[in-house]
This record gives structure tokens, C-alpha cells and sequence, in this order.
């Protein structure tokens, strides 16, 4: 994975929009130019930015990266606001301003029985994770969401790894796709859970995690202004109470060592 | 070769682009995007005597043209800087200054003793004018009065090292806060900090930032971040740093040309990372639009109707 | 369908959008665009005793989501407002409030007088904070004593016309300044008026207003304004009305949840001429985003921490 | 010509870009979908905004209307700033905000001997002048311009009228400009001249208009906001030292009615 080296070379990079889009949607996957990353751990992210945004929106966006191969990278973005409808409006060719990869990733060890849970968008970062696990056959998708399967990567991946999927069409579904997620969590209480998704989601799961002392890591979504650790704006508490970045200490948290 | 060095204060930096306190974390963050030696200068993240947790979340919101914040000086402590930040800077080559808080004078004048001792300390910054602490902070910042007295306490403690005390735009008259701090002995002053601002979401009806309100930056303030340098150049003889909304070279330019040694870059460091570095490679380019090879020549030399 | 009336100060506007001095000239420029019936007032362009031509050239200048502008008060004069602009304006629907200019108390209250016989005119809004103007403007609305002073003058001459009191944001504390206004008798205040600001070309080396500083406005100055109107709020028991940097209907309700009793949009008539109308269409939907169909319970609801 | 009615239904519209564009240029032709218009007078502008502008540039821009056909409307835009280089990229069917035809227009009597004096961009006008004029072998075209002939529609110009160009290499060749510009003018003293271009090209015009008391038009050019005369940004001062906006009494004065 060489991480260390591959933290180290993190720069600013200037890369072309690979794809098109024939008409505007609300879920859309973004592949760019690789931007001469050589290795990155899944759950890490990337900052975005247009280079057109100009001066209206100043932060760029973090994004799980989904996957990366020599090429290109890929992102899978949900359309939440101004900066990811500027993100979906992009033309073939487009320059993106990208900075990463950042953060920290989820651990993979080979030979251990490993539960993903996903939440919506929070399936971005497992697909690139079930490409390069070591062992993808002990790892098991679970996928939380609301809109229709076909926005989402789900059936690709599905097709690598033991997988089910639950839709969410009102709150009332919510005591009992809970319940699935925890039945599931259950079955890895000798494994690993790795969780991605909105933080009710991920309180669901640090709550049985802490309960059943089922060893789970959760990756967090926060605002954040600089994704690098220096402007303080993305903080959560850690176990002692104290404010660390999540940008640069997270995205991934050990869910014992997190209050969210 | 351009040379763009500046002298100012007791100081010599390689060129006029400072990164300011709270945007460029303690430098290290941004070592992965530029080599920290080519920047004329470093303000670190507020420190304190103690560590600070700083308020709750949220505490940073975008806005057109700029952002909030109301981190309220998160900062490991002085002692932890010193220790394990300070170090690792390349404080031989680039000049690394120390960007104080504290909530009375006399804390002040402590903080200005701990760091004053330290060689690869340049010079000291004293914030009176963060808005998103409940106590000191912006209370000294918008009484010249106090101004004058934490200028000369910090001033008393420094052991020679230059004291650039950062102004508050909160003011009617920042001139008058200007001119307390050169009474008070400050070798320049550095200007502005953040617009005292808040944002509200309809969605919940709160307002944006735990602390309700907080600190406008970026591009959306640099009218009146310019404004107020203008203003203050014509009052006081120190030297004065212009900070607020620059984003790129001509932007520092035209801070310089009312006046100011040199500029701090703030929020541009969130448009990208490298933005402080590209800010430098592009200065000559923007000077030959100035007409001008001398950043000398070209302070100070708005001609005025 | 929703209502969207307001009622504050004697005033019973069919909606809580006015259209900001100096953004919409006397509304006729405007007619084209939408129906100047639907408006809940219009603030015309602010008026003094004489006819005055103004700055010289150039006065407005575009910044980061904002602009500048030292226009200085061109007007033809109150009389010729009276003859040739209010006859064509559908007062009797539509809420016209005269901006009144003056360079001294007496003739606030001289202005007031003229302005106050006049049926068509629905209230007088005193401008004490324009920042382009070398005499009067914001003396006045830099100094709480001032305020009050300007605001017992014109109360004494508006025969029981409601008196705005608009305010600056170029002060320390606007709260005091509101107070001040209320002391004085005002009905209400109105805030803010544009910050003070300046910008430079370095190509010319001028600075870009002939004017050298103007007032900015705009989506830049939004996070400012709220917190100005936050402040207000908390202090006065007068109506206040919001005003700063709103574009959308969305930004005036963000205003009304602070407690203002209704918004003045200003630069948004630029982005294109038919917005203040586009906002008034639009504030049902957004009302629906803060889930509500009630003004009077949206106004002030804001939940703080 | 119908300008009355016209003007009364001057309205904000939103209409589609028609072109594309291969590369980038520093000239372009920008053709919108007609807005509905039904007359316009040659020298009206309109004002336009990208829809995807956003924020960060709050005032659209001037640009004089340069012909109009039942389905659109052109406009001739050099790239000088933030603005226009936002339009220049634009793409195929994005979405442009339009408010126009604003402003006056020049005369357009028939039969008299009429000279167009054009700077630079200035030509934009005078292409639909020429086309709806009513007795175009009245028309003399006069071209100064900087770069190369074929970025401004110069050649389809002089196929309708008699044309002359002639091109500023430096400011050494500016003294020969305005000799031939005075030379035009005098053979048409007892016609008509209408200029427009950079304002010390006007300076020169109306200097010699007034020497000579030739009848001359200008049209003059000031950074505006709103286009209506409304936030009075863009005034001029009349023959009485009066100011005028040139937005709404202009942007076309005769040239003993204006100081520039
Ligand atoms: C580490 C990390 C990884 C992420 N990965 C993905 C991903 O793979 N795919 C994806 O679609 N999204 C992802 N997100 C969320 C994504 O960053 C936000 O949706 C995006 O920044 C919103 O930008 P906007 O300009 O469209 O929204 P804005 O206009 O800025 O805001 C619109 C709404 O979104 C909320 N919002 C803004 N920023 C964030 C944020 N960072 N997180 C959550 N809500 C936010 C705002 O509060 C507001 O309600 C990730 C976030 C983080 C921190
Ligand atoms: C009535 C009228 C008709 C016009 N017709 C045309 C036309 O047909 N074709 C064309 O290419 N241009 C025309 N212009 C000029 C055009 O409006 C400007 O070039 C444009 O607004 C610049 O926008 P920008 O955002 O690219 O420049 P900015 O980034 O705003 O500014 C860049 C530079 O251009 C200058 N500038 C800004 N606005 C104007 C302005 N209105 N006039 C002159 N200089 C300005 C600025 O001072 C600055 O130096 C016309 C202007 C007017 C007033
Ligand atoms: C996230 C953030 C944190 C900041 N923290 C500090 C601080 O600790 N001390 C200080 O003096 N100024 C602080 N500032 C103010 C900046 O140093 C600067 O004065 C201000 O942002 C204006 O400059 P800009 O517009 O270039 O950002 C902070 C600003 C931001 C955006
Ligand atoms: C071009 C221009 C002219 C203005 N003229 C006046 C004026 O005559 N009187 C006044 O009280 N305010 C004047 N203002 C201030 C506005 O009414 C308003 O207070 C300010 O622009 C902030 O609102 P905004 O951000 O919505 O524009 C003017 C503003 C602009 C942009
Ligand atoms: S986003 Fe700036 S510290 Fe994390
Ligand atoms: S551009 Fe606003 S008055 Fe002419």
C-alpha cells in the first residue's frame, strides 16, 4: 500500500474530467485523470474543486476516493449543494483541482472476516476497498439506502463479494434495517466492521459496537474548509474528549476512540 | 532574477507573502505542497499559555466569497508548540511568528516571556482582535486604550523581539487602534482579522455556528480589509502588514501599494494548498503589470486624486 | 396561498420585500420588469433638499460577490421627486418610503417637513450612514448621540410619519447606535447601510472610485448584516429591517428569523432587474423549506443555543 | 422600428446559447436564441449574465446588439476580463440571462451620406445597421482596429457598403488614424457621422465634429451595473455639466450634447 511514501507525495494536481454526462442527475460518478497517485489506502479522500468555481465558493469538497486505476480515479458524488451541481454540470475535459489522496484508510487484513456497512454515498469508498482487499472472500456488503439500487455501485460490486442490500422508503423502515445492521454486526463480533455513512447511521453502529465489544471502524463526514488539518473546522472528540481533525487523524476512527 | 526581499520591524523576509495565523495550521500541514523556506513568513495558529480546546462544533461555514469561523484558538498550548512544532520549521531560513492569545494583560505579557526566549521565533503577533472568544480577544481590540496596554506589556516581555500587533476591523475608527499600538511601542502592526459576522440556516433555524457568530475572511472582505490598511498607513509611521482577502499577487500588490511591507494570506489557503507558494511565483508577473521591478518603488506609491 | 403581509410601525406592507435605497432608482426604472404593485415597498433613491450631481466618475466598482459604490447622493433634488417621480409611482398600493439625505440636523428636519405632507409617501427612512458623502452621512451614524439628535429632528418635522432610522455597520457597537434611534423616538431602524471599502488597480496605481473609498454591498457583506440585525434585535424593542447582501428568498428569511419585521434587497437588482420580484415568488417555497406558513411565527424564531 | 413598444416590453429573459465553440478565442460571436424581440435600433445593447455565473460576478455586462433574426440574437465579445471570459466559454444550449434592448440608438435617416466610424469592437453595432438601414449605398464604414482583420466580421460588412480599414500596429501609427479619420469626417460635413469605440478614439471624433460642425453621434462606453438607470454607476455629463446615465439616455449622445 505504501502509505507513507504515498503521504508524502500528496500535491496539488491539475486534472482533466474524463467523462460526460448525457443529461443532469442527482448521483453521478466522476472520474478524473489519475493524478499521478501511485497508491492509496480505501477510505481515504480527496479535496475537489473546479478550476471555473472562481472565488464564490473558496473551499473545495471532500470526496471518498471509490476506486483508482492507472489512468483515472473515480469518485461516486451525490448532488447536495452548490459545489457538487457545479461538480455534475462538469464537461468532457473540464480542469479539477484535486488534492490527495488524505486522511487515513480502513484497516484490511487479509483473513478476517470483515462486515462493510454502507450508508447511501458512504458505499464509495468499499468499492475500491473490495478491489484491493487481500481476501476479498471474507468480506461481506451491507448497503443501507434510499435511493433506487441503480444510482449506487451496488450491483458490480455484488457481483465480487457476499452482499445484501435494504432500501430505506420512510423513517418506518428504520427500527428494522437497524435491527438487520446490528443482526449483522453480530456475526463479526470475532471480525472487523467497517462503517461508512450519514452519523445516525454511524451512531447505530458505534452503539452496538461499544455494546457488543464487536471491533468496528467508522469514517466520518464532516464540513471541512482545508482537508489538511491546519484550519481546525472538521473537528470531533476523541475517546479522551479531546478535538482532533478529521480530515487529517480521520476520516476512519477506531469506533471506541471517536465521540460522534 | 526579481529580488523581493523586504525588510521591515527588525525583520528580513525572503518576500512580502506571510501566511497568516489559523489558515496554514503550524506550517508542517502544508510541507507536502511547497517548500515552507520559499515563504517570506509564517504566523502559526493563536497559541495560549495552556492548551485550548477551542468551541464547539460547527465551527466554519462557507459564505459567498469568504467563510465563517469561531474556532476560538484551538491551540496545543505554547509549551507544546515550542516542543514539538517549532523544531521541525525551517525557522533558520523563513521567519516564524508567533501569533499570541490570551485573556488579560498581564497573561499576555507571560505569553510574550515564554516565547520571546526562543530563537527560532521571529517575532511575536499579538491578537487583540479575534472575534469568537467570549473574553479578551475583541474587548482589546476595540479599546485603544487596552491596545496601548497589552502593546506595551507584550512590549515590556519581548526582549527585543519585533511586536506586530494584528488590528480588529470591528471599529469605527481603526486608525485610532493603529496609532494606541504604535503609542504602545509595537514595532507594526498587522491588519485585519476577521468581520465579526453569523450565518442561519432556515433547515433548523439555528444559526449556523455553535458559537453563533463568528469571523468573515476571503475574497468578500478585501474591500474593506483594503480600506482599512489605506487608512492606517496615513496615521501611523510603523510599519503595517495587509491581510484580508488576498488571493493572489495582485491582490498582495495592491496592498502594498497603499502602504503596506507586506501582506499576510489567509483563506486562499483553502482554495488550494499550494496557493500560498503559486502567490509567490506569480508576484514578478504581477509586478510587470504594475510596471515596476522594485517592491520598494511600488509601496506606498498609490497616487491619490 | 400563503400571506405574506406585514404590519410594523403603521406600516401594512403586502409583503415583507422592499426594493433598497439606491438599488432601484425611483421604481420607474423598474416597471418594465415586474408589476410595481406587488413590491411590500420601495426605498427610492435617497433625496436631499437640493439637487445634487454627486461623486465624479467612476464610482462603482465590481469586488468578489459585492461592489462599491460612491455615488454620493445624485439626485434631482426632493422637489422634483415630488413633481415628476411620486405621481408616477402606485403609492396607494405600494408602500414608497423617502431615503432622506441632509448635511446637518435643521435640515434633516427641513427635508422632513417637505417630505411629510406628501400623501404618496408612506414613511421616511434617514439615511445617517452613508459612507459617501465628506459631510454629514456617516458622522452622523458613526456617533449614538448624533443619532438620537438627527432621529428627535426629523420624529418633531414627520407628522406622525413612521421614521426609519437606516444605520451603519462602520461603528463598534450598532446596538448603541439602534438604541440611540429608539431614544430618539425612530419607529424603526433599518441596517445595514453599505461597509466601508476601496479598491485599487494596480495597473494605474488609483485607487478605482474617483471617490477613493465607497460603500460595499452584496452577497459579500450577507454574514455581516445578520449579525449586525442579530444585535439590533437583541437590544431594540423598535421593528428593525434587515438589509445586506440578500439575493434570494432564502436570505430574507434568514433575516426574519433574526426578528427583522421585513428586508430591503439593494445589489440583488443588479443580478437582473426582475429579482426583487423573483424573490417575492419565491418566498412561499422557502417558507416551506423553514416549515411554515406563517410569517409572524417565522419572524424571531430562531433557536439559540 | 417600433422603439416604443419595444421598450415597454423590455423583460429579463432566459435563452439558450446557440454556438459552440472548437478553442478558445479572444473574439468571439456569441449568437443567444432570439428573446422574444420583436425591433431593436441599431446601437441598443442588452445586458447579459451567465446562468452559472453565481455570485461571484454580481452585474451582468453591456454588449451592443450586433444583428437579431427571428431565432437570435448576436453579439461580438472580446475577452478583457472576468466576465467575458465566462461567456467566451460558454457551451452549447447553457443557459444565458438576457435583459434588453436597452438604451437608444442611432439615427438612421435615409438618404443622407452617413460615415461609420469604428474602433476595435465598436464595429459590433454597425453590422446590424448596415442590414436594416434604408438606403445602405448611403453608408461609408471606416475601421480602425488592432488585431488582425478576420477576428471582427469587417469583410461581411464591406460586401454591403463601402468599407475602409485601417489597423493601429503601434501607437506610432495613431497620428496617420486621425488624420484619416478627420479626412472621412470632412467629406461628410454635410451628412451625418456616427462613432463608436475606446473613448479617446470618440475624443478624437468629437473634437473634430465640433471643430468642423459636422453632426455626429457617439457612443460611449461605461462600466455599468444595472443597465436601467438605476444605481446611476454609469453617468456622463450632458452639455450643461448635467450627469446622465449612459445606460438609460444613451449609450448614444450626439456629440455636442456630451462630455467624455
Ligand atoms: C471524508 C469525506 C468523504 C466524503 N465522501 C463523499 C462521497 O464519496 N460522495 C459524496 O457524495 N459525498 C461525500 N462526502 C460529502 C460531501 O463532501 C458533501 O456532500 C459536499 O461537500 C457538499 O458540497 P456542496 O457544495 O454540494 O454542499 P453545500 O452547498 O456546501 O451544502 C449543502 C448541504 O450539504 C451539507 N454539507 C456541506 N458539506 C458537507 C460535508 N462535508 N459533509 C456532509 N454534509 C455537508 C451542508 O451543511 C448543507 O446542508 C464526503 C465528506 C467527507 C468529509
Ligand atoms: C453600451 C456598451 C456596449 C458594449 N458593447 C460591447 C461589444 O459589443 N463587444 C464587446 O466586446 N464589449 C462591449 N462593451 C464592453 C464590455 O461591456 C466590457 O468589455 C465587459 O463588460 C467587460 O467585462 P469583464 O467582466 O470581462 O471585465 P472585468 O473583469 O469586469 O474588467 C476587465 C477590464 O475591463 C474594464 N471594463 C469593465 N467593464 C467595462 C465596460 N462596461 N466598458 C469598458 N471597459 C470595461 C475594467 O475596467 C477592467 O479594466 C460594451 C460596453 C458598453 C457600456
Ligand atoms: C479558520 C481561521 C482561523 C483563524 N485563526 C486565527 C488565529 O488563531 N489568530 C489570529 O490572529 N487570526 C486568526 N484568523 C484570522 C486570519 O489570520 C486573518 O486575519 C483573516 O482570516 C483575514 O484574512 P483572509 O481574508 O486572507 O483569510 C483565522 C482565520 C481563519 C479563517
Ligand atoms: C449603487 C448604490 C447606491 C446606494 N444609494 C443609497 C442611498 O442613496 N441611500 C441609502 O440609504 N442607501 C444607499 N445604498 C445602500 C443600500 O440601500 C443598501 O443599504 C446596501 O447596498 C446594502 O444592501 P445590499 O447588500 O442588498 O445591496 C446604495 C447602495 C448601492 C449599491
Ligand atoms: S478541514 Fe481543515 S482541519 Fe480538517
Ligand atoms: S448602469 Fe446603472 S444607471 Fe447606468
Amino acid at each position: 500500500m505504501m502509505l507513507e511514501r504515498n503521504c508524502r507525495e500528496v500535491k496539488v494536481r491539475e486534472v482533466r474530467f474524463l467523462g460526460t454526462w448525457d443529461e443532469p442527475s442527482d448521483f453521478v460518478e466522476l472520474t478524473l485523470e489519475n493524478p499521478g497517485w501511485e497508491a492509496y489506502l480505501p477510505g481515504q479522500f480527496a479535496m475537489l474543486r473546479a478550476k471555473h468555481w472562481g472565488l464564490e465558493l473558496p473551499w473545495g469538497r471532500p470526496f471518498s476516493i471509490s476506486r483508482v486505476d492507472a489512468e483515472s480515479v473515480t469518485f461516486l458524488i451525490q448532488v447536495v449543494g452548490r459545489g457538487t451541481s457545479r461538480l455534475a454540470r462538469l464537461r468532457q475535459d473540464e480542469v479539477v483541482i484535486i488534492w490527495g489522496p488524505l486522511g487515513n484508510g480502513f484497516s484490511a487484513p487479509a483473513g478476517t472476516p470483515t462486515l462493510l456497512l454502507a450508508g447511501g454515498m458512504g458505499i464509495a469508498p468499499f468499492r475500491g476497498y473490495i478491489e484491493s482487499h487481500p481476501s476479498p472472500e471474507f468480506l461481506h456488503l451491507f448497503f443501507a439506502h434510499r435511493a433506487a439500487l441503480d444510482f449506487y455501485p451496488y450491483l458490480v460490486m455484488a457481483e465480487k463479494v457476499r452482499a445484501e442490500a435494504v432500501q430505506e422508503h420512510s423513517t418506518d423502515d428504520l427500527p428494522e434495517i437497524i435491527a438487520r445492521i446490528e443482526t449483522a454486526m453480530d456475526g463479526y463480533a470475532g471480525g472487523l466492521v467497517l462503517a461508512c455513512g450519514p452519523t445516525p447511521f454511524l451512531r447505530t453502529v458505534q452503539a452496538h459496537a461499544l455494546k457488543k465489544n464487536i471491533r468496528a471502524e467508522l469514517s466520518l463526514e464532516k464540513t471541512m474548509a482545508c482537508g489538511v488539518g491546519a484550519c481546525l473546522g472538521c473537528v470531533c472528540k476523541d475517546g479522551q474528549g479531546r478535538n482532533v481533525q478529521v480530515c487529517s487523524r480521520g476520516p476512519v476512527f477506531p469506533a471506541a476512540d471517536v465521540q460522534i | 532574477m526579481i529580488d523581493l526581499r523586504v525588510e521591515f520591524a527588525g525583520l528580513v523576509l525572503k518576500n512580502p507573502i506571510i501566511t497568516a495565523s489559523g489558515t496554514f495550521g503550524f506550517g508542517l500541514e502544508f510541507a507536502a505542497f511547497g517548500d515552507l523556506k520559499r515563504l517570506g513568513g509564517i504566523v502559526v495558529k493563536g497559541l495560549s499559555l495552556k492548551p485550548r480546546e477551542g468551541n464547539p462544533m460547527p465551527r466554519v461555514a462557507e459564505t459567498p466569497c469568504g467563510m465563517l469561523n469561531a474556532i476560538g484558538i484551538q491551540n496545543p498550548g505554547v509549551e507544546a508548540f515550542l516542543r514539538d512544532k517549532l523544531p521541525l520549521l525551517p525557522w533558520r531560513e523563513t521567519a516564524i511568528i508567533a501569533n499570541m492569545y490570551a485573556s488579560s494583560v498581564p497573561e499576555f505579557g507571560e505569553l510574550a516571556q515564554v516565547l520571546s526566549v526562543e530563537e527560532g521565533v521571529a517575532a511575536l503577533e499579538v491578537n487583540v482582535s479575534c472575534p469568537n472568544v467570549s473574553f479578551g480577544g475583541a474587548a482589546f481590540g476595540q479599546d485603544p486604550a487596552q491596545i496601548r496596554k497589552v502593546t506595551e506589556e507584550v512590549k515590556k516581555h519581548a526582549k527585543g523581539k519585533p511586536v506586530i500587533v494584528k488590528l480588529s476591523p470591528n471599529v469605527t475608527d481603526i486608525a485610532a487602534c493603529a496609532q494606541a499600538a504604535q503609542d504602545g511601542g509595537a514595532d507594526a502592526v498587522s491588519l485585519i482579522n476577521t468581520l465579526l459576522g453569523m450565518a442561519v440556516d432556515i433547515r433548523t433555524r439555528r444559526p449556523t455556528l455553535a458559537n453563533v457568530v463568528g469571523g468573515l475572511s476571503g475574497p468578500a472582505i478585501k474591500p474593506v480589509a483594503l480600506r482599512c490598511v489605506h487608512q492606517v498607513c496615513r496615521k501611523v509611521l510603523i510599519p503595517v502588514i495587509g491581510i484580508g482577502g488576498i488571493v493572489s499577487a495582485e491582490d498582495a500588490l495592491e496592498f502594498i501599494l497603499l502602504g503596506a511591507a507586506a501582506v499576510q494570506v489567509g483563506t486562499a489557503n483553502f482554495l488550494r494548498p499550494d496557493q500560498s507558494f503559486r502567490i509567490i511565483d506569480d508576484l514578478p508577473r504581477a509586478m510587470i503589470k504594475a510596471r515596476s521591478d522594485s517592491l520598494g518603488e511600488l509601496r506606498g506609491s498609490l497616487k491619490l486624486p
